[in-house]
């Protein structure tokens, strides 16, 4: 089973030279720390950044200077800042080859509820809507099961919807899927997880190969 | 000789504001706030605007000053409820508000200054969002039909400004600030440095005065950080 | 009668304290030459810049700093460059407040034709049809007949339109005429000009109050 | 570290254009045009071509270039017509020409670019531009629905640019060069100057890498003025 760092880790080894891509708040932003040698991509964050660096060290905070989680950050050379409809331009326009964002739930169609739950207090879908209704290619890290142990892959999302059809791939700490016609297809089981408990755990159609392989972790 | 757009202080700068108005605020959480604006709509104390911003401040900062004083009937955000107030007038009706991906938040005040009454995005298709509204398939694709806000007053901080209203902004504190610039009946642009007509590059200006109303030097900026994250030196 | 450099003049005179002006090719950019004193306004070209100052000196020439009409100029200090999405922005966005160019026939509807002849070589619309649909100030200066001695003032365009009632004024080398719901109304004659010879050379539906008074040029 | 676009020269750059494609082309007049990319073009002999770009050339510059060569199929423009050849091939129908106006090709080339497939403007109701297309009253004024266009490549032209594809336009050189840059498939941009990743000020950054595929540094730049216009000096 993997932890949050490791599903970063897996997340790292899709990216591809020279690809731009945008990393959602919580695992998602773990990937920057596990870019394989020899990949070279320029992270995006929406509120106006182009080539986002590490954290600031301490002392040399720029308030200017945040991303979309409103933490402070650095600009590597070649950085470029950029307003709010711009940044929704490349978005919307398709120019960011890579969107990876948490999910509360997946359906196997690849609609993905993430903003939501109903009777709680609402925060707003920020960003994630224009992301998931545009990215070309979507990435989903998550827990497999919630903290009651449910299935967070389902036949059908219960809570309101963030976007339809639109989610490709989903790395969880038991598995790698792809979202299918047919529904999930599972490409590689975690480290010691059984094919029977990713199956236990999937409440969405799982469609299941011979020899499914273990992550290269 | 370039005009003139500059106002002596932000009492001047906010002339004409009233009660149950439309705002729009520059800003991304608390960075690229217009921090005099709001202390000033505080002052005068005005009740019952719609603001239209990214955000909601904090709750002893930035929209949230408004919060406290119960100055907003509504909010037109993206992302909230980053302060406790907010969320206790809005669980209990006292506060409405209306979410808006970001990036449809964008481009709704954009078009607002364009001069484009609508516009066709895939986001929030099949969602919420969609809800009531014109769903049109391009290229086999389904979106949906947004229209352009309005707003009595935009409020926008910008980095430099000069006296025709020309506005330069620094790294990521420009954000919703060019479009809502774009968008106000009237803009007040606040900067944390005023020069004279001439002083900028022309092909520097991020803004360009046509937009911009009124211009003021702003004082006593707190430019609070939101969450301070640094690494430690190696 | 006026020459076209009075009827500039003429025009020169509406122009309001604090106001940006887009001004067409032909009689329309001879209005910089006579601004009212006291009077502060910008210039903007559609192609890209505010703050639009004279031609250049000779050997000044700079080959990136033009003007729609493709002349070189210059720019005065707080002048901005922008892109021409930006810049029919501000045109769309009703940001410029007087927008004054040429035409070939106005009806008195506000009609106005100025882009083509059917059956002549077509050159195109440029940025006329933004223009004349979005502002709300346009003053059309124009030659009150034309070369065949017919007048240009019409009941209703024979030409392809530019724009539908959209024109608020028309400045001619005899008269000042305001559009209104009933037609031209007729506000001044030009020196030395009557009234009788204004409604000569007027085929559009034309108001006339008694006394009308001659320009101040 | 940056992405670098950086291609050797603009045989490199233009690797891939085939007959039948649609290309925009940024420039106003003669001010800039991408020189090199033109001059490529001609040298390739392709044909077949639909152009998107404001205007057409002059008979022996710019798009003008391509005309003599019968390159062209079909042009999407605002303004053309100031060279013989394009007359003569428009008169005897060789060339196809659709005519847009400037702010509607200007805006639906950022369309293109910015995800948004369709949006309405008042530019053109009435006219033969609306013909076929789409009528709707916003706030009681009537509006056509435009689309945005698609474009195989994009040729631009900077000032400055540097090996990430960050662009730096000068004066009114810029025009509809950032839109176009937005709107390709693939993006050529051609820069007067190249420079490492870094040496630009991000602060100032017209058009981000992002939108850019292929950068080159520009040779042998003519930069051509149409209407040389002069006073005295006094």
């Amino acid at each position: 089973m993997l932890n949050k760092d490791q599903i970063a880790q897996r997340i790292a080894q899709e990216l591809q030279d020279g690809w731009y891509v945008n990393l959602g708040i919580g695992i998602p932003t773990l990937i920057a720390n596990h870019i394989p040698e020899g990949i070279n991509v320029e992270f995006q964050s929406e509120n106006g950044i182009l080539g986002m660096g590490p954290f600031p060290y301490e002392g040399e905070e720029d308030a200017d200077l945040i991303n979309a989680g409103k933490q402070t950050i650095t600009a590597l050379p070649g950085a470029a800042y950029f307003d709010s409809a711009t940044s929704f331009a490349m978005i919307r326009g398709q120019h960011i080859q890579l969107t990876v964002l948490g999910a509360m739930e997946v359906a196997d169609n690849g609609d993905i509820a993430n903003w939501k739950i109903p009777c709680k207090m609402v925060k707003g879908m920020g960003g994630a809507m224009d992301l998931v209704a545009s990215a070309e290619n979507i990435i989903v890290a998550m827990m497999h099961t919630n903290r009651k142990g449910q299935s967070k892959l389902l036949r059908q999302c219960t809570l309101p919807l963030t976007g339809v059809k639109c989610v490709k791939k989903i790395v969880t700490n038991l598995a790698v899927l792809e979202v299918t016609s047919e529904g999930f297809k599972l490409l590689e089981r975690a480290p010691g997880v059984s094919v029977e408990t990713i199956k236990a755990a999937t409440e969405g159609r799982l469609i299941i190969d011979e020899n499914v392989r273990e992550m290269n972790i | 000789m370039a005009l003139n757009k500059v106002v002596e202080n932000v009492q001047a700068a906010l002339e004409g504001v009233e009660n149950n108005m439309t705002f729009m605020l520059g800003g991304f959480g608390l960075c690229g706030i217009p921090e005099n604006a709001i202390k000033e709509l505080v002052r005068r104390g005005i009740t019952g605007l719609t603001c239209i911003s990214n955000n909601a401040g904090v709750d002893d900062f930035g929209l949230g000053l408004l919060l406290q004083g119960k100055q907003i009937k509504k909010m037109i955000s993206s992302y909230v409820g980053e302060n406790k107030e907010f969320e206790r007038q809005m669980l209990s009706g006292e506060l409405e508000v209306d979410l808006v991906p970001q990036g449809s938040l964008a481009e709704r005040c954009r078009a607002a200054g364009a001069g484009i009454p609508a516009f066709y995005t895939p986001a929030g298709y099949g969602t919420e969002v969609a809800e009531g509204k014109e769903v049109r398939i391009f290229d086999g694709k389904p979106h949906i039909l947004e229209m352009a806000f309005q707003a009595d007053f935009a409020f926008v901080k910008a980095w430099k400004g000069d006296t025709a209203g020309n506005l330069i902004f620094k790294a990521t504190a420009k954000n919703f600030n060019p479009m809502m610039a774009m968008a106000g009946k009237i803009t007040v642009a606040e900067v944390e440095e005023l020069v004279p007509a001439g002083a900028l590059d022309p092909n520097q200006i991020h803004t360009t005065g046509v937009f911009v109303q009124r211009i003021f030097q702003g004082t006593d900026y707190e430019k609070r950080i939101e969450r301070i994250t640094t690494r430690p030196k190696v």
